[in-house]
C-alpha cells in the first residue's frame, strides 16, 4: 500500500466494479457446480485473450478522443487471411490449392501486415481530412467487408492445420497459450502507454488536442500510428479467433467494435478522451466475459441474457462514474 | 548577431469577412521585452499565432535572427527557439502538473535500445521550474487540481523552460495574483539578461510601463507604431491606440443605493475548504465590488448564489421572501445573472452565432403565442446590444469563437442585458478587455445601477475595485473578513482584509 | 427404427408430396417411447437467434425435446462462430449430456467435433452441414457424432422446378427466355448459395433460357426485399418474369414492391420463396405468390430429437440423415397449412 | 438572391455535395433507361422518406454532442408493436388472436408510447447517471433487442391489413403518402430546431453545455425530451418501414443508427455539437439513398457495393469538412 493513509470508502467506490465482479463470480461459483473449476478457468481465459487484445487496439483511439468502428471488420479480415493461409495441404476445399505450408508466424504477420494497412488509412482520413473518426471508422468498417466478401467469395473457410488450432487448446504450465498472447499484449501496451512518448503523446491528444499541437507535438502522426497499431492488434485478435473458433468467415469478429469500446468504457476509459489505464481495459473486458458465462451456467434464457448484459453496460459505467459526480 | 531578433514584415491574414491583419510590420530587438498593444481584436494574437505558426499568413515574411524564415506549426516554431503563453489556457486537466510543463519535450532516457521516458528527471525538473515561479505543488498533482491562476503560471514556466531566443507571452497575467505577476516579472528581467526577446501582451498599462522596452500598437489589424517605453504615458498609449483621447479610466458614479434587496446569512458550502459563514445584504441601485486574493473563495460563493455550487447551510432573503436556489435556473427566474469568469469554459457557446449567444438567456421574453420565437425581436436586441458595446464583429450571425477575446466577453454582458436582471453578478467582468472598452463596461454598470440594478463585482483588480464600488467584502480563507465603503478604500485597507488569515 | 437410411434423394414428382407430409407426422409420432432423453441435459446452440426459419425450428425442438422430459437450454451464437465455441466449452465445462449444435460456420466442424469428442459428450449437428470428408471420419474414427439436415440444393432445385411446372415456363412475356430477379441471402450462409445456385440450374436443366435480370444480396430481410425488387423492376420493367428470393420473408417484401408496382403475381410475374411461412402458403393460396419451398422444420428436429435419444441410448447411429424439403404450390398449400396448424 | 454579393467559389464548397449528387444522378439517369421515371422518384421518396424521419431522431442526439445507437433496435420495436396490432381479423397465425381492428393511428400512437419509454430511459440515464451517450444507448440497443426479442418470440410477423400496407403504393396527386409524412416531420423538425426555445437551447447544449447550464437552461430535461422525441420518430419510422416490408420481425431497423448518423454527418451535423439543419440531413439521407439505387441500376456486384459506399461515407464528409477548414 501507499504512505498515505488508507481511505477505505474512496476504495470501495473506485472499485465498485470490481466487487461486483467478485461478488457475481463467488454467486455462480457457489449455485453451480463446475463454474470455480480449471476448465471453466481456462475457458474465460481464452475468450478474454481475444476480446482483450482487441480491446486494447480500440482503447488507443478512445483516448484521444476518438474510436474506431472498423475494429471488428478488420479483426474479420484479419481472421479470414488468416484462414486461408493454414489450412491442411489435403483439404479439399482449400483456398489456394497450391500452397504449401505457411509457418504460423507468417501468416500472423501478413495479416497484421494487411490489417495495419487499413488502420493507416483510417488514421490519414483522421489526421489530415480531419474526418471524425466515427464516420471515418464507420466508412472503413464498410470498406473492410467488401473488401472481406471480394477476397473470399462470402464462403467460409476452414480445415486448418492442428498445430494452428492447437494454439488455442494447447497450454502451458497449465495456462492456455492464449493467455500468454494477452499477457505479452498487455504489458507491452502497458508499457507504450506509461513508459514511453508515444503513450505521453496520446494522452496529452486526448486531454487537450490544441495544447498538445501547440506544445510541438506531431498530432497527425501519433494518431496515425494509434490507429495503425490497432489494426496489427485486431488482426493478431483475428488469428487467434480463427485458431479458436476452427473455422473463419466474412462475418468473423462482427460487432467486436461496440462490445470493445463498452468494455473500454466501463474499464475506466473515458470516452472525453485523455484517460484509459490497461489494467481497467482488462476489467472492462472480464465483466463482459465473466457475466456471459455466469448467464450461461445460470441458464438465464437468451432473450433475457440481451436485457441483462444491455442493463449491465449501463449499470457499470453509471456506478463507475459516480466517482466523477463528486457535489460541486 | 543583427540588430533585431526577429523581425515580421508585411504580415496580412484575412479571415472569412475580416481582414485581421493588414501589412503588419514590427521588429524586436534581442534582449529586451516588447509590448505589444491595441484594442480587442486589434490582431495581437492573430499576429503571434502566424508567427507562432499556428496560422499560415496570407503574405507577408519574418526574419529570425537575420535569416527568412518559414514556420510551417508549432513545433516548427519550438524547434526554432520560439515559445508562446497562450492567451487562451491549454490545460491538459486530467495529466500530471510535471507533464504539462513538459508536454512535447518529455525528457528520455535510454534503456537497452529503447528510449523511455525519464519520470524522475521529469519530475525534478518540474519542482525546480515550480520553484521559480513560486508555486510549491506537487509536480505529480493532477493539473485540473489548480486554480486557474496556477494553471496560466505552469504554462509561464513551461514556455521559460523551453530555453527559446524569442517567448511570447500574450495575456499572461490576466488570471494572475500580484504576488504572481511579481515572480513572473522577475523572471521576465532573467530572461531578459540572457539576451531573450519577449514579446508581451497585455491591457493592464502600469505593468507595461514597468516591464517593457519598446511599444508596438496596432489598431485594427494595422501596425500603428513603435516607441520606446519610457518616451509614454498610459494617456498617450490609450490614445494612440484608441485612435482618441480617453479622459477618464472610470466614468462618473451617480447612482443611489437603495433599500436592501437581498439578504444572505450563514452562507456555507458543502465544502470544508470553501467559504463559510458568510453573510451580507445587498442594495438595490448599488455596486458592490467583492475583493480578495485567489483562492478567496469569492467566485465559489457567488456561484452558490446563483445556484451552481451546493450550499450546506444559510439562507437567502430576497425581497423579503426567503429564496431557494437549486439550479442556476431559478437564480435567472429570481433575477439573478451570472457572468462568469471562464469565458471559454461557462461564457461561450463557441459554434453558435453572435445572436444566439446574446439571446439564449432571454428566450422567453421573444415569444409570439406562447411558442414561436420572434426572429426579429432577437434581431432587434442583439444590434441594439452590438451596438450599443460596440463589438466588432462582420455580422450577427457570425460564430462568437472567430471574435477576439474581448469582443467575445462584450457579448455575454450583452447576454445578460438582454435578460435584464435585478442583480447581475460579474466575475473578473474586464479580463483581457482593453482599456477603451472597460470604460464602456463601467459605464454599463453605473447605467444598470442608475435603473435601480444591483451589480456583484468581483474583481483582482484593487483599482477596478477601488473607482468602481459603492461598497466592497473582502474575502480571505472562504470568510468575510471585511466591509470598507467605496470613498474610504484603499489598496491598503483591501489588503489588510484580504490577508487576514486566522 | 427411426429412419436411419439416407434420405437426400430428391424427389421430383409431386403428386408424393402429401405422402410425405404424413411420413413425417408418423415419424414424430413413433419416437415419443424413446427412452433416452429423460432427465437428460440437452445443450443447444443456435447460430442466431433472431433467423426466421431457425426460430421455429428451436421452438418446435425445444418443445419435442422437453414433450420427452429432457432439460434443455438454448444459447444464440450471434452469429459468430467464436461466440458459439465459448459456449460449446462452456457446455462442455458444465457437463451437459448431449449437445445439438446448428454451427455458425459449417467449417468449424472439426474443431468443435474433436471438443466433444474429448469430452466424450455426443453431438448432433443440425440446419448447417459440415464437410462430406468431416461426416466421413466421423464414422471412420468411431466419433459419436452426427448431422440431421436438409439439403439446401434442393430447396433452390425445388424452386426452379416449380417454375418449369408453370403452364409458360415462367416466360410471360413469351420471348423465349425466363428474365429473372434473384433476391439473396447473406451470401456467407450456404443456403444463400445454394438457393440462388440450384433454383437457376433447375430452371435450365429444365430446358430453360434463362436471363439474369438482377441479382442482389437482402439479408434475408423483408424491407430490403421490398427495396431490391421494387428497384428492379423500375428499373427492368416487363423484363422480370420471375423473382426469386432466397427466402419467404423476401419474398413477403418483394410481394409489396411488385403490388405497388401494379403487376400482378400469376398473371405478369411469378414469385417464388423458401421456408413456407404462414403467411407465403396464405398469399399463395390467394394467388399472390407462385410457390414457395417448405423447410421442414418439423420434421428436422424431429428427426434431430429422434437421433440425440438414440446416441443417448447407446445406439449407434449413422452420420447423416436427411429430411426432405418439399414443394408447396397452390395444390397443395391446403395441406401444407392444416400441418402447419 | 442575397443582396450581398454572389461568391460562387463559396456556393461551390458549401454545396459540393449536393453537386456530386446532381452529377451522380444525371449520370445515372443518362445511361440508365427508367431512372429518371416517375416510379423510380416514388421509390426514392419511400425509402428516403423513412431514413429522414429517423435520422432526424438521431440528430438531435448529435446536436448535443450524444448519440443514439439504439435508434435502429427502437424502430425494431415500433415494427413489431405496430405489426401486432394491425394483422387481418382472419389471419391464421394472428399474434392476438381475439384482437379487433385497431385503428391505424391508434396503432402508430401505441407504438410510438412504448418506444419513447426508451427514449425516456435514454435521456433520463444519460442525463442523471451521465453516462456517456454512447453507452447509454449501447446498453439499450441490447436491451430493447431482448425486449423485442421476449415479445415476438423472434417469429416474423405478417398479415396484414391491406388499409396499411396501402399507406406505402397510396398515392395523392402522384405522390406517395409516404412523402407527405416525411414532409410533415421535416417541417415540424425545423420549426422545432429554429424557432422554438426547445431547438435553440439545443443547440446551445451542443456548443457548450456548461455555458447552457449558467445559462438558465435546463439540461436535463431538455436532454430528456431529445431522446424521448428521437424515440417517438424512431417508432414512426418503424411503422412505416412495416407497411413498407409488409412485416416485421426484430430485426427490422437493424443497423439504421449507424446509417442515419452517417447521414446526419454528411449533411453537416457536427459531431463536436451544436451544428446542424434539417435541409442538411434530407441531404445526408438522400446522399444514400441516391447511391443505393444508382448502384443497383448501374448493375455493381453487391460486394463491391459496400466498397463504395464505405468510400462515399469517408469522402462525403471530408468533402463536406472542407469547409470548416478554411486555410488556418
Ligand atoms: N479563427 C478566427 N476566425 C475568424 N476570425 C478570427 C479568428 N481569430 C481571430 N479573428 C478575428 O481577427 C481579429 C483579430 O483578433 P485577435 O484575436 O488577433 O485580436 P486581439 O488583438 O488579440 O484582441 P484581444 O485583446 O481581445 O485578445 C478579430 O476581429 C477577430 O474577430
Ligand atoms: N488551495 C487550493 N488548492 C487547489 N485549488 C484551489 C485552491 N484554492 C482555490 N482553488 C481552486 O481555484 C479556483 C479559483 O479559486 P476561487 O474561486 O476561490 O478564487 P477567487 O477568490 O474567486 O479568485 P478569482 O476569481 O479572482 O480567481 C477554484 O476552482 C478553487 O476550487
Ligand atoms: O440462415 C438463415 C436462413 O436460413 C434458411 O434456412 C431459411 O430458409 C431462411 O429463411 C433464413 O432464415
Ligand atoms: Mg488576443
Ligand atoms: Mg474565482
Amino acid at each position: 500500500m501507499n504512505t498515505k493513509k488508507f481511505d477505505i470508502k474512496k476504495f470501495l467506490v473506485d472499485n465498485a466494479i470490481i466487487f461486483i465482479l467478485l461478488l457475481m463470480v463467488c454467486y455462480v461459483g457457489i449455485t453451480q457446480p463446475n463454474f470455480l473449476s480449471k476448465n471453466n478457468f481456462s475457458n474465460v481465459s481464452i475468450n478474454t485473450a481475444i476480446r482483450f487484445i482487441i480491446a486494447l487496439g480500440v482503447s488507443g483511439c478512445l483516448i484521444t478522443k476518438g474510436t474506431d468502428l472498423s475494429a471488428g471488420r478488420i479483426v474479420g479480415l484479419g481472421a479470414c487471411i488468416v484462414a486461408t493461409l493454414v489450412q491442411k495441404a489435403d483439404y479439399s476445399d482449400k483456398f489456394f490449392p497450391k500452397l504449401g505450408d505457411v509457418p504460423l508466424i507468417v501468416a500472423l504477420l501478413i495479416a497484421v501486415a494487411f490489417c495495419c494497412i487499413f488502420g493507416l488509412i483510417n488514421g490519414l482520413v483522421i489526421s489530415f481530412f480531419k474526418v471524425p473518426p466515427f464516420i471515418a471508422t464507420l466508412g472503413m468498417q464498410t470498406i473492410v467487408y467488401g473488401i472481406c466478401l471480394v477476397y473470399t467469395g462470402a464462403s467460409p473457410i476452414g480445415g486448418f492445420r492442428s498445430e494452428f488450432t492447437s494454439l488455442v487448446s494447447g497450454k502451458l504450465f497449465g495456462i492456455p497459450y492464449l493467455f500468454y498472447f494477452a499477457l505479452i499484449a498487455g504489458v507491452f501496451m502497458w508499457f507504450l502507454y506509461n513508459k514511453t512518448r508515444h503513450g505521453k503523446y496520446m494522452y496529452a491528444i486526448g486531454g487537450n488536442e490544441v495544447a498538445a499541437e501547440v506544445s510541438g507535438i506531431n498530432v497527425n502522426f501519433t494518431k496515425i500510428l494509434i490507429y495503425t497499431l490497432a489494426a496489427g492488434l485486431y488482426a493478431i485478435g483475428g488469428f487467434l479467433l480463427t485458431a479458436k473458433a476452427g473455422g473463419a468467415t466474412v462475418n468473423a469478429g462482427y460487432g467486436y467494435e461496440l462490445e470493445a469500446i463498452a468494455a473500454c468504457t466501463i474499464g475506466g476509459v473515458s470516452t472525453n478522451g485523455g484517460v484509459g489505464k490497461v489494467s481497467g481495459i482488462l476489467v472492462g473486458v472480464l465483466v463482459f466475459e465473466l457475466l456471459k458465462v455466469s448467464m450461461q451456467f445460470l441458464g438465464v434464457d437468451t432473450s433475457y441474457q440481451y436485457i441483462v448484459q444491455g442493463i449491465v453496460i449501463v449499470v457499470a459505467v453509471a456506478l463507475d462514474l459516480r466517482k466523477y459526480l463528486a457535489k460541486k | 548577431m543583427p540588430d533585431y531578433m526577429l523581425e515580421m514584415r508585411g504580415i496580412s491574414k484575412c479571415f472569412p469577412g475580416v481582414k485581421a491583419l493588414d501589412k503588419v510590420s514590427i521588429k524586436i530587438r534581442p534582449g529586451t521585452v516588447h509590448a505589444l498593444m491595441g484594442e480587442n481584436g486589434a490582431g495581437k494574437s492573430t499576429l503571434m499565432k502566424c508567427l507562432f505558426g499556428i496560422y499560415k499568413m496570407d503574405e507577408g515574411e519574418v526574419i529570425y535572427q537575420g535569416k527568412p524564415v518559414s514556420i510551417a506549426n508549432s513545433n516548427d516554431a519550438l524547434h526554432k527557439g520560439i515559445a508562446m503563453v497562450h492567451q487562451e489556457l491549454q490545460p491538459i486537466p486530467e495529466r500530471s502538473i510535471a507533464e504539462n510543463i513538459f508536454c512535447g519535450r518529455y525528457p528520455l532516457k535510454k534503456v537497452g535500445p529503447v528510449k523511455m521516458v525519464d519520470h524522475k528527471k521529469m519530475y525534478d525538473e518540474a519542482k525546480k521550474l515550480l520553484k521559480e515561479v513560486r508555486m510549491e505543488y506537487d509536480p505529480k498533482a493532477k493539473l485540473s487540481t489548480l486554480s486557474i491562476s496556477q494553471m496560466q503560471s505552469v504554462e509561464i514556466a513551461k514556455a521559460v523552460s523551453m530555453d527559446a531566443k524569442v517567448v511570447i507571452m500574450d495575456e499572461p497575467t490576466s488570471s494572475l495574483t500580484d504576488n504572481e505577476v511579481e515572480a513572473l516579472f522577475t523572471i521576465i528581467n532573467d530572461l531578459r539578461k540572457k539576451g531573450v526577446s519577449i514579446i508581451y501582451i497585455s491591457h493592464k498599462m502600469d505593468e507595461i510601463l514597468r516591464i517593457s522596452d519598446d511599444v508596438s500598437i496596432m489598431r485594427d489589424g494595422q501596425y500603428i507604431g513603435t516607441w520606446e517605453a519610457k518616451e509614454l504615458t498610459t494617456d498617450i498609449i490609450i490614445s494612440k491606440m484608441v485612435g482618441r483621447e480617453l479622459t477618464n479610466i472610470y466614468p462618473q458614479r451617480d447612482n443611489v443605493p437603495g433599500e436592501v434587496i437581498l439578504e444572505a446569512k450563514n452562507l456555507t458550502s458543502i465544502h470544508p475548504k470553501s467559504f463559510k459563514n458568510v453573510d451580507f445584504k445587498l442594495r438595490k441601485g448599488e455596486i458592490l465590488g467583492l475583493g480578495g486574493l485567489v483562492g478567496a473563495q469569492r467566485t465559489e460563493l457567488m456561484e452558490a448564489l446563483f445556484g451552481m455550487r451546493h450550499l450546506a447551510e444559510g439562507e437567502i432573503i430576497y425581497k423579503g421572501k426567503p429564496l431557494n436556489i437549486k439550479h442556476p435556473k431559478d437564480a435567472i427566474k429570481g433575477g439573478i445573472g451570472l457572468i462568469t469568469e471562464d469565458r471559454r469554459g461557462s461564457g461561450i457557446f463557441g459554434v453558435l452565432s453572435i445572436a444566439d449567444n446574446v439571446s439564449i438567456a432571454s428566450l422567453d421574453k421573444y415569444l409570439d403565442m406562447g411558442i414561436v420565437l420572434n426572429g426579429k425581436k432577437i434581431e432587434q436586441i442583439v444590434k441594439d446590444n452590438v451596438a450599443k458595446l460596440s463589438i466588432k464583429t462582420p455580422s450577427s450571425k457570425t460564430q462568437i469563437q472567430t471574435l477576439s477575446g474581448g469582443n467575445q466577453q462584450k457579448v455575454i454582458i450583452s447576454r445578460w442585458l438582454a435578460n435584464d436582471p435585478d442583480i447581475l453578478i460579474m466575475d473578473e467582468p474586464t479580463r483581457g478587455i482593453d482599456v477603451g472598452a472597460k470604460y464602456e463596461i463601467y459605464q454599463i454598470m453605473v447605467d444598470l445601477a442608475k435603473q435601480g440594478k444591483t451589480i456583484i463585482m468581483i474583481s483582482s483588480e484593487m483599482s477596478e475595485l477601488i473607482g468602481m464600488s459603492d461598497r466592497i467584502l473582502v474575502m480571505c480563507d472562504g470568510k468575510l473578513t471585511g466591509e470598507i465603503s467605496g470613498k474610504e478604500a484603499t489598496q491598503e485597507n483591501i489588503m489588510q482584509f484580504a490577508t487576514k488569515f486566522n | 427404427g427411426c429412419g436411419s437410411k439416407k434420405e437426400s434423394d430428391t424427389k421430383k414428382d409431386d403428386t408424393k408430396v402429401s405422402t410425405q407430409v404424413e411420413e413425417t407426422a408418423d415419424q414424430a409420432a413413433k419416437a415419443t417411447n424413446g427412452e433416452g432423453l429423460k432427465g437428460k441435459n440437452i445443450g443447444v446452440c443456435i447460430y442466431k437467434f433472431d433467423d426466421n426459419f431457425m426460430t421455429l425450428y428451436r421452438n418446435e425442438l425445444q418443445k419435442y425435446l422437453e414433450e420427452q422430459g429432457a432439460k434443455v437450454t438454448l444459447m444464440d451464437g450471434k452469429n459468430d462462430q467464436a461466440e458459439q465455441s465459448g459456449q460449446i466449452t462452456n457446455y462442455i465445462t458444465q457437463g451437459v449430456d448431449l449437445l445439438i449444435i446448428n454451427l455458425v460456420q459449417a467449417s468449424a466442424a472439426e474443431t468443435v467435433t474433436n471438443q466433444c469428442a474429448d469430452a466424450k459428450i455426443p453431438v448432433v449437428f443440425i440446419n448447417r452441414e459440415p464437410d462430406v470428408k468431416e461426416e466421413e471420419r466421423w464414422a471412420s474414427e468411431g466419433i459419436n457424432a452426427t448431422y440431421v439436415g436438409a439439403d439446401a440444393r434442393q430447396s433452390g432445385t425445388f424452386q426452379g422446378e416449380i417454375v418449369n411446372d408453370l403452364k409458360d415456363g415462367g416466360d410471360i412475356n413469351g420471348d423465349g427466355k425466363v428474365g429473372y430477379v434473384m433476391v439473396q441471402g447473406d451470401m456467407e450462409n450456404v443456403d444463400a448459395q445454394y438457393r440462388t445456385e440450384f433454383s437457376v440450374k433447375a430452371l435450365e436443366d429444365g430446358g430453360t433460357k434463362v436471363e439474369k435480370v438482377d441479382e442482389q444480396r437482402g439479408d434475408w430481410d423483408q424491407a430490403k426485399g421490398q427495396e431490391i425488387v421494387a428497384n428492379a423492376l423500375t428499373a427492368n420493367g416487363d423484363k422480370v418474369e420471375v423473382v426469386f428470393c432466397n427466402n419467404d420473408a423476401m419474398a413477403l417484401g418483394a410481394l409489396q414492391a411488385i403490388e405497388s408496382a401494379g403487376r400482378v403475381v400469376g398473371k405478369d410475374i411469378y414469385l417464388l420463396g423458401v421456408d413456407a411461412l404462414t403467411e407465403a402458403i396464405q398469399n399463395i393460396q390467394q394467388d399472390k405468390m407462385t410457390g414457395t419451398v417448405f423447410n421442414d422444420h418439423i420434421g428436422q428436429s424431429h428427426k434431430a430429437a429422434d437421433i440425440a435419444a438414440q446416441m443417448l441410448n447407446g445406439e449407434k447411429v449413422e452420420s447423416t440423415y436427411m429430411v426432405d424439403y418439399i414443394k408447396v404450390t397452390k395444390d397443395n398449400a391446403d395441406d401444407i397449412m392444416k400441418m402447419l396448424q
